[in-house]
């Protein structure tokens, strides 16, 4: 157990075990994302071509975010984690209305509707935790600056069908993808501040 | 008098996704007394009340999945109160990651198998406990297995980290032997309670050839 | 007649920082046929042509770091052109992040050990494949082995995940196994060619006391 004499104030969490937990948390919270991409490519995605309309669809394409390792590397670590807090951050919102909405698609395999409901729930608790990790990084307030906003709501409500799942099918794509890049950065992040760059 | 101060016992995390403190009254003086479960969070002031004093049970306090953050630390107390006033326990500090202790290992089955050359040997498999999403490393865990003869008086323990199955190849031909598993998180957290016990009997003509 | 149109067989990431894409050239009527890879990417306009016909051998196009980006599509073709007139393959839809496909690991050592209590166990040990960078977390690698007695026909299987060591505890005394290991991306790509073979002899006395 983390000693924390009695009566001692700052008993607190190490930043090492804040990124250790942050980075299982990511990798799980984009292992599931790529579950629910595949399952609901499986189920509604056969011969709908649905790839071509997600293309350069994701509301979080406005964020710069490092594209290759040396971007990636020479970015300041406080610059990267308010990326990461920005990319979540614009995930808020879109992920509550996904596990709400996808309710109401037909016949949705009860896997579909359990896996986004527990997206929503664990990218909330990873964006929680990003704020005490940033709140510990740098010691300043934790600002609220940079996020994407999605008003891709009324897609995911349209009449005609199909052009409700390729809405869908377009935010799962860009969560996948998105997942993916936090789960990469903080790997990048832990082993560059905790680990000295040397996994 | 004041009831004397309770004792926070143990609390525990089965899965690293909800947590549950227990706690011991102190003698009461004979009074009906009330006890009141408080908790701060590291680094900050405000101070919340239990959010479920019923579903684990009396004495205890149950932190759903919404109550339960594992980037923090909580300091927790528990007030014992009575018409003659109240006492409260010593502060009890809970990193959730450090209380995991996840159910036992289920579906625990025995076969004897042969080799190609007519070896005989044991394999036994086992699932991780239903709670634990083991599948994505979200909960990684290790197991630990021990065996004894029957009739025999010290337990064989065998760790075999992440696996889920394991071959015996050198067991007594004609003994009984019980075998149990148990797991436990790879990094903090403590072992699960032991499987129930398995019972195999090694037939007397399973010798190794050497 | 103008040669027919070539079709995109493979691209591949060794390391999650530049690739390479093969095609295959169609028939060419006999004609001395010229091959013309173009790209765009994602959200882009522009096209651009292969930057390096030559470093990956013939057929291929090479895409250094510099223009290798991650988590966005690349739209490629290759366009055959010869006197008679010329055709473009089907696009080829690519993003580097799935392609990865590292080399094998290197470096694979066997021991044998024994525990405290002189229980005999196997310990393997690897390194990463050089050209891929683990240390800076850009690329995190996974591991498999697969391990069989030398005239057994059925491998067994073992994830180990991100470790580069392992412990065997149930192998077979006296018999001799043949251990290989592979590797991929933590979450996508696919799995990199075996390691090649090591061989380990275990001893008639690896017995676990009975």
């Amino acid at each position: 157990l983390p000693i924390c004499s009695n009566g001692s104030v700052n008993c607190q969490v190490s930043l090492g075990e804040l990124f250790d937990r942050a980075v299982k948390l990511s990798h799980y919270i984009h292992f599931l994302s790529s579950e629910i991409f595949n399952e609901f490519d499986e189920h509604y995605g056969q011969g709908r071509h649905f790839i071509a309309r997600a293309v350069n669809s994701c509301h979080t394409s406005s964020l710069t975010t490092p594209e290759d390792k040396e971007q990636a590397q020479q970015i300041h670590h406080e610059a990267l984690l308010n990326v990461i807090l920005g990319i979540l951050r614009s995930w808020n919102d879109p992920l509550i209305h996904l596990a709400s909405e996808v309710q109401r698609i037909k016949e949705a395999p009860d896997t579909i509707l359990r896996k986004a409901v527990e997206i929503e729930e664990q990218n909330k608790r990873l964006l929680e935790g990003m704020e005490k990790i940033v709140g510990q990084v740098h010691s300043g307030e934790v600002g609220n600056e940079i996020y994407s906003q999605w008003e891709g709501l009324p897609s995911l409500q349209l009449a005609d069908e199909d052009s409700r799942l390729s809405a869908f099918y377009n935010l799962l794509h860009c969560f996948h993808r998105d997942s993916h890049k936090i789960d990469n950065y903080l790997k990048l992040l832990k082993c560059r501040l905790i680990h000295g760059s040397n996994c | 008098s004041p009831p004397e101060k309770p004792i926070i016992i143990k609390c525990r995390s089965p899965e690293k996704e909800t947590f549950t403190c227990w706690w011991k009254p102190g003698p009461d003086g004979g009074q009906p007394t009330n006890y009141t479960l408080l908790y701060s969070k590291e680094g900050e002031e405000q101070v919340y009340e239990c959010p479920d004093y019923r579903t684990a049970g009396p004495n205890s306090c149950y932190f759903d999945k919404k109550h339960t953050s594992f980037w923090t630390i909580y300091n927790i107390t528990v007030k014992a109160t009575n018409e003659m006033g109240s006492n409260i326990s010593d502060p009890h500090y809970v990193d959730v990651t450090y209380i995991v202790q996840p159910d036992p290992p289920v579906n625990v089955t025995l076969e004897l198998k042969k080799t190609i050359n007519r070896k005989p040997y044991l394999v036994l498999t086992w699932s991780p406990p239903p709670l634990a999403d083991v599948r994505s490393g979200w909960l990684t865990l290790e197991y630990e297995l021990r065996l004894k003869p029957e009739e025999g008086e010290e337990w064989e323990t065998i760790f075999v980290g992440q696996q889920t199955q394991y071959k015996m190849f050198s067991l007594n031909p004609g003994k009984k032997y019980i075998v149990q598993i148990h797991c436990k998180p790879d990094h903090h957290g403590s072992w699960s309670e032991w499987s129930s016990e398995k019972y195999i009997q090694i037939p007397t003509d399973f010798r190794v050839k050497d």
